[in-house]
C-alpha cells in the first residue's frame, strides 16, 4: 500500500465565468522516503493538487469530478471532516510559500506550536512520548517540551526563550523554520511543501532545503514539494512530475526526467533556465512550442 | 510601558493648549452678544457695560486668553451667564450622568456588536447574516433622537413599563454619592431597589444611543473577521488540523479585534457629542443638556468647558485604545 | 563613461523619539563606488536588504545622498537644476520589478506608453497623431500588437506587462536603462523571452544597462560586468566571467554554491537522496 | 530614427471606447447584484425628484409658508392629509415634502464643501509631507478631538439662523475627516510603483498628483461622499431638532420633529412623518454608498 496514491483526480472550480475544469486526471504515487517535486508554471494546477491532498479546497467553488486520493489506503475525498482534521497535522503536514503571512502575528510562536502539538497529541499521545489516556495536564506539559525540542531541531538557537517571541521578531528564514517545526511537530507521514523557499533569498533557500532534506531522511517520510524552480527539484527531489495546464506531462526519477526529458515541454523548461554555461541568446522561451490546450 | 503612558500624557499638553486656543478664538471671533442676551431686553447699556467688565471681556484678547488659561488650571473655568454659577461646578455636577449614559451605550454596543459580527462572518450569506446586515443598515440610518422618541412612545406611553424621561424620580433619594454613576453607586451601597430604578431610567436613552454604534461595530467586526479568515495563517492553522472553534475564537478573534478597536474608540467621541440630542429627548441631566442650553443662549464659557472635558475624555480613550491595540497586535507593542 | 557612482553612502534617519531625539540611523549604503561603461550591461547582485533598491532610488534622484556623488556623463545628478534633471530623466529610464504594480491601472496601454512623450513634449515635439504612431512602433518593437493599444493593464499577463514597461522606458529613446529585477516576478519561460528581448534591444538600440537582480544565472546570462553587494557594501566587482568562475570573496562563493542548478548531478544532497 | 524609416507606415487603430465601456457595464452589473443598493439608488433619485418638484406638487402650498387651519388641527392621517395635520392644522405631508428641499440641499452642500477643502488639504499634506503635513495634520487632529456636533451647534448658534450659516458651521467640522482620508490614501499611493515610475519618467508633481494619484483614490472618496451625504442630512436635522438652523416658517425635518415631541404620544403622526423622512433619506444614501463600495473598493469586495 502506497503512502499516497492519487488516481485520476479531476477538479473543477466555479468562478464568475462559470465552471472551469482545472485538473485533468492527475495520477501520482508517493512512497515513504520519496521526495516528489511537482514543477509547473503559474496556473498549471500544482498548488491545487497539493491543497486537494489536505482537502483544503472549499466546495463550492471547488468540485471533484472524478478520481480518488488514497492516503494509506483511505480515500481522503470520502472521509468525514472530523477524520480529515485528525489526519491534518498528525499524519499530513503542510508548509506554504510565504513565511511572513503564514504565522499568526498576534500570537507567540510557542502558542501556535503547542496548539498543533496538542492537536496531534490528542489524536495519538505517542507523538508527545506519552501512553494512551494521558491527562490534559500531561499532554500540555509534554506539548510544551516537544515544542522546544522541535524548535531546536529546526535550528533555532535558545529555543526555550525564543519560543516566547512573536513572529515579527524572527527573520524570514527563521519564520520558515518555525513553520517547518509546526508542520513536523505531529510526526506526519507525509509533508506537503508548497513553494517553501520561493519567498526566501538563495542563501537562506539552501539552508531551508538542507533542513527539509535532513528531516525527511531522519523520519523516512514522503514529501510532495511544489515549486516552479527546476533547480530546487534537481537539488532535493528523488522524483519529479512536470505539470502543465492541469495535466502531468511526465513523471519519474529526477535523474531520468531532468537528464533525459521525454517530453518537449520539459526540455523547453530546462532550456529556459539560465545557468552557468548558457551562452547569450541561447535561452529559449516557450513561444509557439506548446499548443494551446483547450481549457 | 509606564514610561510610554507618561510620555503620551505629556504629549497631551500641547494638544490641550492648542484646543483651548482654538476654542477661545472661535468663541471670541464669532458674532453674537451673549451678555446682551443674558442681561435681558430691558437692560440699560450701562448695566451691560458693567457686566462685560465683570466678566473681563473688555481686556485685550491675549490677556483674556492668559487669564482664561490660568483660571483653567486653578479650577476657575469662568462663570455661566445663564445659570450664574461657576462652569466647573456645573460640569462636575452633570459629568457623571453623561459618563454613565455614554458607557452604558458603549457597553451595549460592544457586548452585542462583537459577537454578532463574528457570528455573521462565519455564517456568511446565511439567513442570520442577511437579516442582521439589513437590520444594521437600518440601525445606522436611524436618527438617535427619533429612535428615542419612538422608544418613549413604545415603552413609556403604550406599554408603560419604563419611565418616560429623567434620571431618577425626584421623590426618591439617589444612592450615596461615590462615583456619581447611580447604577454603580447603588450596587456599591447594595441597594437593589435604587439599582433597578436607576437602570430602568438608563435603559431607553442608552439603547437609543447604542443602536448605531452597535450596527457599525457589528459590520466592522464582520468585515474584519472575514478578512482575517482569508489570511494565509488561517489556512496554515487549518492545514495543521486545529479545530474551527479554536481557530475562530482564539486565533481569528484577536486579529479581527484590532481594526474594530479603532472604530470603538472613535465612537466614544460620537457618543459624547450625541448626548446633546439624546439628553434633550430624555431630559437626562448631563453635559449634553447643559451644553445645549448654553449654546442656545450663546453662553460660551460652559460650551468651551464642556467641549474641553469631552475632548479630554476622548483623548484619554484614544490613549487607552492605543494601549489595547498593543495587546491585540504585538507588533506595535510599546517598550 | 556613462554612470559613475563615487563613494556613495546613504544613512536613513532612525525613528523619532519625542521632539528632538531620534533613534539610531540605518546605513543602507556604505561607500559604494562603481562605474558603468557606455554600451555595456552592468549587473548588480544582492539579496534582500542588500541596498540595491536604495541605490536605484539614489540614481533616480528619489533619495538624497548622505555622502558621495553620482555622475551621469560627468554631471552630478544631485546638483542639477529641475530643468536639467528633467533632461536627464529623458536619457535615463527604469523598468521596475513588479509588472503588476508599475503600470497605472486606470490608464490604457496607449496612454501609459505615451506618457513619457507627453512629459518630455518639449524635447520630442510630436503631435497627438505622431505620438500614437510612436507608441505603436514601440509596442511592435517589444512584441505586442496594435490590438493591445487601448486595453487596460489588468487585461495582460505578467510577461506582457513587463513588455509594456519596457516600451514605456524606451519611448523617449534613452541611452541608459536601469532594470530593477525585471524578470523575478515572471515564470522561467517568460523570463527567457524577456531576457532575449532585452538582449536584442540592447544590440539594436545601443543601450547601456544597469541590471539589478538576485538571480546569478540571469546576471551571468545578460551582463558583461557584475558587482556583488551585501548589506550596503560592495563585496567585489569585475567582468562576469572572472567573478563567477573565480570568486574572491566568501560571500560570492556562498551565493554561487547556493544557486540551485537544474542538473541533478550537481546537487549537494544527491548521493543521500537517490538511494 | 533608423528603425522607423525601415518599417512600413504604421496604422494606428482608432481609439475604441469598448474597454472603458466594458468596465462600466461590469461595474453596473456588480452594483445591480445587490438589490439593497438598487433600492437605495431608487429612493435617492425619488427624494431628489421630490425636492426639485416640491413647489409644484405640494398639496397645500399655503401651509408651508406659515398658513394655518386650526379648525383641522391634529387630524390623523387620511386621504386628504396623508400624514395627518399638526397643532396648527397644517398638512404634515406638505411640510415634510417641502422640508426635503432644505435637508437635501444642505446635506449635499456640506459634503461638497467638505470634499473640496478636505481633498485639497489632504492631498497637499500627504504629497509634500514634512512641516506642511505636520501643521495641517495637527490642525485637523485638533478639530477631530472636538465633538463635531457640539462644535457645529456652537458655530451655527453664533452665526445665527439661516441655511448657509448652518452649512458653513457643519462643513467646518466635516472637512478634517476628508483631509485625513485623502492624506492617508495619497501617502499609500505615493509609494506605489506606478507613481514612482511616473516620477522616474520626469513627471511634475502636478501631473503625478492630478493624473496618477487622485484618479486612483476617487473610489474611497466617492464611497465616503455617498455615505456622508446621509449623515450630513442627519446632522442638519439634528441641529434643527435642538432648535438651531432654519428660521421657523420654512419647514425642516428636524424642527418639525422637535415641535412634534410636545404632542407625544397622542398625536404620534406629527413625529413619525418627519422622523421617517430623515430615516429614509439617511438609509437611502447609506444603501447607495454600500453598493458603490462593493463596486469601487476592491478590498471590500466579497
Amino acid at each position: 500500500m502506497a503512502l499516497l496514491d492519487i488516481k485520476n483526480l479531476n477538479l473543477a472550480m466555479t468562478s464568475y465565468e462559470g465552471e472551469t475544469h482545472i485538473l485533468h486526471g492527475i495520477d501520482l504515487t508517493i512512497e515513504r522516503g520519496e521526495i516528489w517535486g511537482m514543477v509547473g508554471e503559474t496556473g498549471s494546477g500544482k498548488s491545487l493538487t497539493g491543497l486537494s491532498v489536505s482537502r483544503l479546497i472549499p466546495s463550492p467553488p471547488g468540485r471533484y469530478l472524478a478520481g480518488s486520493i488514497e492516503f494509506r489506503g483511505k480515500d481522503l475525498l470520502r472521509v468525514t471532516d472530523k477524520e480529515m482534521r485528525v489526519l491534518r497535522g498528525r499524519h499530513i503536514g503542510m508548509i506554504f510559500q510565504d513565511p511572513t503571512t503564514n504565522l499568526n502575528p498576534a500570537f507567540r510562536i510557542g502558542t501556535q506550536l503547542v496548539d498543533v502539538a496538542l492537536h496531534a497529541g490528542r489524536a495519538d499521545p505517542s507523538v508527545l512520548g506519552l501512553a494512551a489516556g494521558a491527562s490534559r495536564g500531561d499532554l500540555r506539559r509534554a506539548a510544551q517540551r516537544v515544542a522546544v525540542e522541535m524548535l531546536e531541531k529546526v535550528g533555532i538557537s535558545k529555543a526555550a526563550t525564543r519560543i516566547n517571541d512573536y513572529p515579527h521578531q524572527f527573520s524570514g528564514g527563521m519564520r520558515q523554520r518555525v513553520l517547518i517545526a509546526m508542520a513536523m511537530i505531529g510526526k506526519p507521514d507525509l509533508l506537503i511543501a508548497d513553494e517553501p523557499t520561493t519567498a526566501l533569498d538563495v542563501s537562506v533557500q539552501a539552508q531551508i532545503l538542507r533542513l527539509i532534506h535532513d528531516l525527511v531522511e531522519e523520519r523516512n517520510i514522503g514529501v510532495l514539494l511544489i515549486t516552479h524552480n527546476l533547480g530546487v527539484v534537481a537539488q532535493i527531489c528523488s522524483h519529479v512530475a512536470v505539470m502543465y495546464r492541469g495535466r502531468i506531462l511526465e513523471a519519474g526519477p529526477v535523474g531520468d526526467v531532468l537528464k533525459r526529458p521525454g517530453h518537449s515541454y520539459t526540455r523547453a523548461l530546462l532550456n529556459a533556465v539560465p545557468t552557468a554555461y548558457t551562452k547569450r541568446g541561447e535561452l529559449k522561451g516557450l513561444n509557439g512550442l506548446m499548443p494551446e490546450t483547450a481549457a | 510601558m509606564l514610561l510610554y503612558i507618561l510620555r503620551r500624557l505629556v504629549l497631551l499638553v500641547p494638544v490641550l493648549l492648542g484646543l483651548t486656543l482654538l476654542l477661545f478664538i472661535v468663541a471670541r471671533i464669532l458674532p453674537g452678544d451673549p451678555v446682551g442676551l443674558a442681561a435681558g431686553p430691558n437692560a440699560t447699556p450701562e448695566l451691560i457695560e458693567q457686566m462685560r467688565r465683570e466678566l473681563g471681556m473688555g481686556l485685550p484678547l491675549p490677556v483674556q486668553y492668559w487669564n482664561y488659561l490660568t483660571g483653567l488650571v486653578s479650577g476657575d473655568w469662568g462663570m455661566s451667564i445663564f445659570t450664574r454659577r461657576p462652569v466647573f461646578a456645573d460640569i462636575m455636577e452633570y459629568l457623571p450622568a453623561t459618563v454613565e449614559l455614554v458607557f452604558a451605550a458603549l457597553f451595549i454596543a460592544v457586548s452585542i456588536g462583537i459577537p454578532l459580527g463574528l457570528l455573521t462572518a462565519v455564517n456568511r450569506n446565511g439567513v442570520l447574516d442577511y437579516a442582521t446586515r439589513t437590520a444594521a443598515l437600518g440601525g445606522i440610518a436611524m436618527p438617535r433622537f427619533f429612535l428615542g422618541i419612538l422608544l418613549q412612545m413604545m415603552f413609556a406611553a403604550w406599554l408603560d413599563i419604563l419611565p418616560l424621561s429623567g434620571r431618577f424620580p425626584l421623590i426618591e433619594s439617589p444612592p450615596d454619592h461615590v462615583t456619581g454613576l447611580y447604577t454603580i453607586d447603588a450596587l456599591i451601597a447594595g441597594d437593589w431597589l435604587a439599582f433597578r430604578i436607576a437602570l430602568s431610567h438608563l435603559a431607553l436613552p442608552a439603547i437609543a444611543m447604542a443602536l448605531s454604534p452597535l450596527a457599525t461595530i457589528m459590520r466592522m467586526m464582520r468585515a474584519s473577521t472575514i478578512e482575517v479568515l482569508q489570511q494565509d495563517y488561517v489556512m496554515t492553522e487549518r492545514a495543521l488540523g486545529l479545530s474551527n472553534r479554536l481557530i475562530l475564537f482564539k486565533y481569528v478573534l484577536k486579529n479581527a479585534m484590532t481594526s474594530t478597536l479603532t472604530v470603538i474608540g472613535l465612537y466614544v467621541s460620537w457618543l459624547l457629542g450625541g448626548t446633546v440630542l439624546v439628553e434633550t429627548v430624555f431630559d437626562w441631566p448631563g453635559l449634553g443638556l447643559y451644553a445645549t442650553q448654553a449654546i442656545l443662549t450663546q453662553d460660551f464659557m460652559p460650551v468651551i468647558g464642556v467641549t474641553l472635558v469631552i475632548a479630554v475624555i476622548y483623548l484619554i480613550t484614544m490613549l487607552a485604545v492605543d494601549l489595547l491595540y498593543g495587546v491585540f497586535n504585538p507588533k506595535v507593542r510599546h517598550a | 563613461m556613462t554612470l559613475e557612482i563615487q563613494n556613495v553612502t546613504k544613512i536613513f534617519p532612525g525613528p523619532r523619539r519625542g521632539f528632538f531625539d531620534r533613534g539610531e540611523g540605518f546605513t543602507a549604503l556604505e561607500n559604494v563606488s562603481l562605474s558603468v561603461q557606455k554600451g555595456a550591461s552592468f549587473g548588480l547582485v544582492g539579496e534582500s536588504g542588500s541596498g540595491k533598491t536604495t541605490l536605484t532610488r539614489c540614481i533616480l534622484g528619489l533619495e538624497t545622498l548622505s555622502a558621495g556623488s553620482i555622475l551621469f556623463d560627468g554631471a552630478d545628478i544631485h546638483k542639477l537644476t529641475p530643468l536639467q534633471m528633467r533632461r536627464l530623466r529623458s536619457r535615463l529610464q527604469i523598468v521596475f520589478q513588479d509588472p503588476y504594480a508599475s503600470l497605472d491601472p486606470r490608464m490604457t496601454i496607449h496612454d501609459i506608453v505615451a506618457e513619457p512623450l507627453v512629459i518630455h513634449g518639449d524635447l520630442v515635439r510630436l503631435d497627438a497623431r505622431q505620438r500614437s504612431e510612436r507608441v505603436l512602433e514601440l509596442l511592435l518593437q517589444v512584441g505586442l500588437t496594435s490590438a493591445h493599444l487601448f486595453r487596460y493593464p489588468h487585461e495582460f499577463s505578467g510577461g506582457q506587462r513587463q513588455r509594456i514597461g519596457i516600451a514605456r522606458a524606451l519611448a523617449v529613446r534613452p541611452e541608459f536603462l536601469i532594470l530593477d529585477e525585471p524578470t523575478s516576478a515572471l515564470d522561467v519561460s517568460v523570463q527567457a523571452d524577456v531576457l532575449n528581448l532585452l538582449h536584442r534591444l540592447q544590440k539594436e538600440l545601443g543601450l547601456t544597462y544597469l541590471f539589478i537582480s538576485h538571480d546569478l544565472g540571469v546576471i551571468r546570462y545578460i551582463c558583461d560586468d557584475v558587482a556583488v553587494i551585501y548589506r550596503g557594501r560592495l563585496i567585489e566587482q569585475g567582468p562576469v566571467a572572472n567573478i563567477f568562475d573565480n570568486p574572491q570573496s566568501d560571500y560570492t562563493r556562498m551565493l554561487l554554491d547556493a544557486m540551485p542548478d537544474p542538473d541533478p548531478d550537481r546537487s549537494p544532497f544527491r548521493k543521500a537522496a537517490a538511494r | 530614427m533608423s528603425r522607423a524609416e525601415q518599417t512600413p507606415p504604421l496604422v494606428v487603430p482608432r481609439r475604441t471606447q469598448s474597454a472603458r465601456l466594458e468596465n462600466w457595464s461590469r461595474a453596473f452589473y456588480r452594483f445591480r447584484q445587490s438589490w439593497l443598493s438598487v433600492i437605495g439608488l431608487g429612493i435617492v433619485v425619488a427624494l431628489i425628484a421630490a425636492a426639485l418638484l416640491a413647489p409644484w406638487i405640494v398639496p397645500y402650498p399655503e401651509h408651508v409658508v406659515g398658513g394655518t387651519n386650526t379648525a383641522a388641527k391634529f387630524q390623523p392621517p387620511s386621504a386628504s392629509a396623508w400624514f395627518g395635520t399638526n397643532a396648527l392644522g397644517q398638512d404634515m405631508f406638505s411640510l415634510v415634502l417641502v422640508g426635503s428641499r432644505v435637508s437635501l440641499f444642505s446635506g449635499l452642500a456640506v459634503v461638497f464643501i467638505a470634499v473640496a477643502v478636505g481633498t485639497m488639504v489632504g492631498a497637499v499634506a500627504g504629497y509634500f509631507g514634512g512641516w506642511v503635513d505636520e501643521v495641517l495634520m495637527r490642525l485637523t487632529d485638533l478639530l477631530l478631538t472636538i465633538p463635531s456636533l457640539i462644535l457645529a451647534m456652537a458655530v451655527a448658534a453664533a452665526l445665527g439662523t439661516g441655511v448657509w450659516n448652518m452649512i458653513i458651521a457643519i462643513s467646518i467640522t466635516w472637512w478634517p475627516a476628508y483631509a485625513r482620508l485623502v492624506r492617508g490614501e495619497v501617502i499609500v499611493k505615493k509609494e506605489e510603483q506606478f507613481v514612482v515610475a511616473a516620477h522616474a519618467l520626469g513627471a511634475s508633481w502636478m501631473r503625478i498628483l492630478g493624473r496618477h494619484i487622485l484618479p486612483n483614490i476617487v473610489s474611497p472618496i466617492v464611497v465616503k461622499v455617498s455615505l456622508d451625504t446621509g449623515f450630513a442630512i442627519l446632522t442638519v436635522a439634528s441641529l434643527g431638532f435642538v432648535g438651531i438652523g432654519v428660521k421657523p416658517p420654512t419647514p425642516e425635518w428636524g424642527t418639525l420633529l422637535s415641535e412634534a415631541r410636545r404632542y407625544m404620544p397622542d398625536y404620534w403622526w406629527t413625529a413619525v412623518a418627519p422622523g421617517s423622512a430623515i430615516f429614509l433619506a439617511v438609509l437611502a444614501f447609506n444603501l447607495l454608498g454600500d453598493g458603490l463600495r462593493d463596486v469601487l473598493d476592491p478590498r471590500a469586495r466579497r
